[in-house]
């Protein structure tokens, strides 16, 4: 965000922006030659064919395949545009596996990050050159949508489900960050800065770092609300497999298991109750946390309360960093 | 309040006579003891199926005897039909985005 | 439904009035017609008014952008200002002008029939109208609404604290107004149309029209429930979009943009139909492809249902989703590519006169080329991540709605101004505002394509320093639309008084509504014509006839 | 509706307007069918959401009062239809006694339907604001919005059967009168298709809500 001075094409600075622009420039050549032809053939035929004018009217019939030429010539351009688009497109929504993870929660007018290291901030976000950063984001109220220009990105932030955004910045400087959707009075003070900051600026300004890492926190949570009196905390569950037509988990200590073990939980297939299987992400952790009987895992009786209400979203963020962390000391990554 | 008879309105047929409408309501009746009764049956996925075809088979005797699209110009069936076409537009439009959330993730 | 008693068919005895504006000048005889003449211009009257509401409120907040900070307002007016803008054009301007206004005069006129199959339903339309129109700018007074003519959810139904549910009330009950619209040209369509009358006879202004009204019938009702479960979520807690109870605001906005894309195409097919109608008129020639276009609009109608979701690439949908409604919004160019190319095709070997009406044809045909190929930016998924929610949006529908219905709408209204009100107006002065508006449109809103992609967010108060140039210019340009559109207010009224007798077909025009005399007679035709010949049958005209008509 | 502004006869033809009365009313019919459509495709994605407390919310609803609902309404369907027999056939007083039948069953649904709410409100399962939601089993969010979309169809379906009723009344008091009676009989056409819409929306409302699954 340099200072005001004008300028009519916004910058570039993230990975994929060059190729967004390409995709923009084909379509605006392509608006200005069949604009340009249309308008041609109207100031032509104006000149040409005015009442007063002698021109050339010899009657002529319409020609079928002129129509032909103008309904079945535009496909091949379009299919051209959607497949250019939808690659892009599918990459724009395919974080990298080893992008940095900044938890973002958004609420009217606002908008708090928390990097991996456990440093908060709001309304700026540092991050270092030449490294993806993904986004996991949710809003404390109503729709807002983290935008930011120069990356090319953007996503709608909702309440009660998190959505993601990720971004690779290859050029050092501070970018817009707007919220894009409509959210109320100050919503176009909802504003803030990406910081793009070399490699060792980004860990110099981090090691002044005051916080703690979300991790370490969600311990902390997972004690005080005494997690561990139900999922134990056996280290490495083995998948058992088909057992009496219930499948479930072979249970290192019986007896005090009395919720799922969720060392190296995190990303494997949880097996329900009604013989579905799902993903165990931040969704279905979340959920789990606050709606317990929403998917309950096989085996296992629902006596798990709902915490709704008594955890903040930055909380639930700490709690999933916590459980993501005990599959690093238990099993091995998924 | 006396009898006063005249003749028919043509324009407007009325080929059922009160034997078929009561046919068709004992069916519907039918039906109904068909709907409920199949809802304490345990068939999975099928309850919702069977639920919809039985209320759709009523729906159809109700809509063709009593309302008389049988003997209606072919523009009433179009009508009729592109109304349920669009509201399954609606209905299947946004089931498709439901369904691919569940089965691709929530990327 | 509304029970008619009206007296047994009797002949016509009394020797008719001279036309249907001098039959009575009794305001009971306005307000309690059934001639859907009057009833169209009682329409203009409510199309006009709130128009300039609308436009007024774009005034303001256009002054307000000129400079960054929000100086001129708070954030809670401008927020009013910018919802005001878009509910008064959207609900009370753009969706029912052409239909209601140009629609009721003359599907019946150009059918050849005496009237609309429902005359009374026609009435209860415009009251249904006019009080919807009433009620929002009640609520502008009262406090206004501050969501934005999109009312998403969970602001909308949980977090505003405006007047949501009286604004949702009065366009629920508009949503009435437009299905009796629609109803009407339907039913009229099928069952009153001239002997002789067939579907390819038919003027393609009444095939846009005809398509308008499918819209109008299949696609209200959704909005009109919608809105109703925003009220029920406001009024008594019946939570339905609510996120605390597991309500999904993304599904408020797939059942509002079912409708409100099918929305657009009704704001833009009557123009097409007005479009037909000038270019063959005043370039002497048949239609070329007159089959192409009125099935081209048919598609339109048809497919505009199938697009909804490019509204939604970021809004959480799925990415699949988004790619199939991807690919089915870029193939919804394909029937608009049809009309643009026949248009021009039409023009070829032509008798150009370049009337007020043609001057706005030709500008209504660059503006929505641009506007439409605009489209395949938001449609591309790749693009629209970036320019979703900007100005590139704001000036791609504007470059539709203005540049192409309201120019339509213009067209239209000069085109059929001596059969409606029997006078000539000022072509000199008429010529000069077309010019004007033209310009002003331009300077107005390609600035804002590049506002958009340069990342400047829709509905902003405040905004960075480097977007106020290209803001500037925009408030200039709307400075010079604005006055534009005044000019037509003037002439157009001093043309009652002291413009020149209109004969029956001043341009020489082909369709049946120029057979009869200006302003036309009550009941329109002495007798019910008989139509023989093709449409746009001009004598002169260098296309000949298809070879089966 | 006087005869203001010289009311023109459009029409060449009784019949033709008939005709017409007839398409107008099935092309209204068309906008009722997406009318419910929209809550009909709320329901469809709350039950592919939340199906299991769909389920349980389904059982809490007294399946018996609504089959005898459904019951009610499919015989109020068949004296419509006998009614705008008789009308067709131009006898009165047969008209009448059919109408008033209808309007009696009609009145009754909405009896039973009323019960049904004050007991859903007795047991704390009514969402609707100020009346206390008590539900202490699992999916508490998703049975309160399967309760939710209850009230808002039943409630939206109930709605339209007064208005049926209203509209019935007029035409039982008018049927009785001979001046009217000789002029407009296509009305209890549009007056029979309204009903019999009405009844076909409680068709399918029935299975959807109240039978998802009553297996013991």
């Amino acid at each position: 965000m340099k200072d005001a001075d004008f300028q009519l094409f916004p910058d570039a600075a993230s990975t994929v922006a060059s190729r967004v622009d390409a995709l923009f420039w084909f379509l605006t050549f392509l608006t200005m030659v069949l604009s340009l032809l249309i308008a041609g053939l109207i100031v032509y035929f104006s000149v040409k064919y005015r009442r007063s004018s002698t021109a050339d009217r010899t009657p002529y019939r319409a020609d079928t395949r002129l129509e032909l030429i103008w309904i079945i010539g535009p496909l091949p351009i379009l299919f051209y545009i959607f497949f250019w688009s939808a690659t892009l497109f599918f990459e724009l929504r395919r974080p990298p596996a080893d992008s940095m993870q900044v938890a973002v929660v958004a609420r009217q007018w606002m908008w708090k990050f928390q990097h991996p290291s456990g440093k908060r901030e709001i309304d700026v976000l540092h991050v270092p050159i030449h490294r993806p950063v993904q986004l996991t984001m949710i809003s404390q109220d109503v729709i807002h949508s983290f935008y930011v220009p120069a990356f090319r990105v953007k996503q709608d932030v909702l309440p009660g489900r998190y959505t993601t955004v990720w971004f690779e910045p290859d050029k050092v400087g501070e970018y817009h960050l707007f919220c894009a959707e409509y959210c109320g009075t100050n919503h176009s003070r909802m504003v803030g800065r990406i910081v793009v900051m070399s490699q060792a600026d980004y860990e110099a300004w981090l090691s002044n770092d005051t916080g703690q890492p979300p991790q370490v926190a969600g311990m902390q949570l997972f004690e005080k609300f005494r997690c561990a009196s139900c999922h134990g905390s056996s280290p490495s569950p083995r998948y058992a497999g088909e057992r009496d037509g219930v499948r479930g988990f072979e249970l290192s200590e019986p007896g005090i298991q009395r919720g799922p073990p969720l060392a190296g939980i995190f990303g494997r297939d949880i097996p329900l109750v009604d013989g579905r299987t799902v993903t165990a992400d931040e969704a279905y952790l979340r959920e789990s946390i606050l709606r317990p009987q929403a998917k309950l895992v096989a085996g296992f009786p629902p006596i798990m309360p709902s915490y709704e209400g008594q955890l903040s979203e930055e909380n639930i963020l700490e709690l999933i960093a916590h459980i993501k962390s005990l599959q690093a000391e238990g099993g091995t990554p998924p | 309040m006396t009898e006063h008879s005249s003749p028919a309105v043509e324009g407007t047929p009325h080929p059922s006579n009160t034997r078929t409408y009561v046919t068709i309501y004992l069916l519907l009746l039918a039906l109904l003891a068909a709907t409920v009764g199949t809802a304490f049956v345990h068939l999975g996925p099928f309850n919702l199926a069977a639920a919809l075809a039985i209320a759709f088979i009523k729906g159809l005797l109700v809509v063709l005897y009593f309302m008389h699209l049988r003997d209606a110009p072919r523009l009433t069936w179009l009508v009729a039909a592109s109304s349920f076409i669009w509201l399954a537009i609606l209905v299947v439009g946004i089931l498709t985005d439901y369904w691919a959330r569940r089965v691709f993730g929530p990327e | 439904m509304t029970m008619v008693v009206d007296e047994p068919l009797a002949p016509i005895t009394a020797p008719r009035a001279e036309n249907y504006l001098n039959v009575d000048y009794r305001v009971r005889s306005w307000l309690l017609t059934r001639d859907h003449k009057r009833i169209g211009i009682l329409y203009l009257f409510g199309i006009t008014f709130f128009f300039c509401i609308g436009g007024a409120s774009a005034v303001l907040f256009r002054l307000e952008l000129m400079t960054p900070e929000g100086d001129l307002f708070q954030s809670e007016t401008y927020n009013r200002l910018f919802t005001l803008h878009g509910v008064m054009m959207v609900f009370f301007f753009l969706i029912p002008a052409i239909p209601a206004v140009l629609g009721n005069f003359l599907v019946p006129l150009m059918v050849g029939a005496r009237d609309l199959a429902f005359p009374l339903l026609n009435l209860l339309s415009w009251y249904l109208f006019m009080i919807a129109g009433i009620v929002t700018v009640w609520v502008m007074l009262a406090g206004g609404v501050d969501t934005g003519w999109t009312f998403y959810t969970p602001y909308s139904s949980t977090y505003a604290n405006t007047y949501v549910m009286a604004t949702a009330v009065a366009i629920f009950i508009n949503g009435f107004s437009s299905i009796l619209t629609g109803l009407n040209i339907i039913v009229t369509v099928h069952k009153l149309r001239a002997p002789g009358m067939t579907w390819f006879r038919l003027p393609l202004f009444i095939w846009s029209h005809y398509a308008t009204s499918l819209i109008f019938i299949l696609g209200t009702p959704v909005i009109a429930v919608t809105l109703l479960l925003v009220a029920l979520e406001r009024g008594l807690g019946v939570g339905i979009f609510d996120p605390a109870l597991g309500g999904d605001p993304v599904l408020f906005q797939h059942l509002f943009w079912f409708y409100s894309h099918p929305a657009v195409y009704i704001m833009v097919l009557p123009a097409f139909g007005v479009i037909s109608e000038l270019i063959a008129t005043f370039s002497r020639n048949r239609i070329y492809g007159y089959r192409f276009i009125a099935f081209a609009s048919l598609a339109i109608a048809v497919l505009g249902f199938l697009v909804w979701g490019h509204h939604m690439f970021v809004s959480g949908q799925s990415t699949y989703a988004g790619l199939v409604f991807s690919i089915l919004s870029l193939l919804i160019a394909v029937p608009s590519a049809i009309k643009v190319f026949n248009w021009t095709a039409t023009l070829y070997k032509g008798r150009l006169l370049f009337a007020t009406p043609l001057l706005y044809a030709l500008g209504f045909i660059g503006l929505f080329t641009i506007g439409g190929l605009t489209g395949l930016f938001l449609a591309a998924t790749a693009v629209d991540v970036h320019v979703h929610d900007t100005y590139f949006v704001v000036a791609h529908f504007h470059y539709i709605m203005v540049g192409g219905t309201v120019m339509a709408y213009l067209g239209g209204i000069h085109y059929w101004w001596p059969k409606i009100t029997g006078r000539m107006y000022a072509e000199s002065w008429a010529r000069f505002s077309a010019i004007l508006v033209f310009v002003g449109f331009n300077l107005t809103f390609f600035p804002q394509f590049v506002l958009g992609y340069l990342g400047m967010p829709r509905r902003y108060h405040v905004y960075a320093e480097e977007f106020q140039m290209l803001n500037v210019m925009s408030s200039a340009g709307a400075s010079i639309l604005g006055v534009g559109y005044l000019f037509p207010i003037c002439y157009l009224i001093w043309s009652l008084r002291y413009g020149a007798k209109a004969p029956a077909n001043p341009w020489g025009a082909t369709g049946l509504e120029w057979q009869t005399v200006s302003p036309p007679l009550t009941e329109n035709f002495a007798e019910i014509p008989l139509v023989t010949g093709p449409p746009y049958d001009h004598p002169e005209s260098a296309l000949l006839p298809d070879d089966h008509e | 509706m006087s005869n203001v502004g010289g009311h023109i006869e459009q029409f060449d033809s009784p019949a033709r307007r008939s005709e017409a009365v007839m398409l107008g009313m099935w092309v209204f019919l068309a906008t009722e069918v997406l009318f419910f459509g929209g809550l009909f495709c709320v329901y469809g994605v709350y039950r592919y959401e939340y199906h299991d407390a769909f389920r349980l919310g389904s059982r809490r609803l007294d399946l018996w009062l609504g089959t005898l609902n459904t019951f009610v309404l499919l015989s109020s369907s068949l004296t419509m239809a006998l009614a705008v027999q008789a009308a067709a056939a131009g006898r009165s007083r047969r008209t009448v006694t059919f109408l008033l039948a209808t309007i009696a069953l009609g009145t009754l649904f909405l009896g039973i339907k009323g019960a049904e709410y004050l007991h859903k409100y007795h047991d704390g399962l009514l969402p609707v604001a100020g009346a206390p939601f008590k539900w202490e089993g699992p999916h508490a969010g998703g049975v309160h919005l399967f309760l939710s979309l209850y009230v808002g169809m039943t409630g939206l379906h109930a709605l339209h059967m007064v208005i049926g009723i209203g509209l019935l009344s007029i035409f039982a008091w008018l049927a009785g009168r001979p001046r009217w009676w000789a002029l407009r009989r296509d009305s209890f056409d549009v007056l029979g298709l309204y009903w019999h819409f009405v009844d076909l929306v409680w068709i399918f409302l029935f299975p959807l809500l109240y039978l998802i699954d009553r297996t013991p």
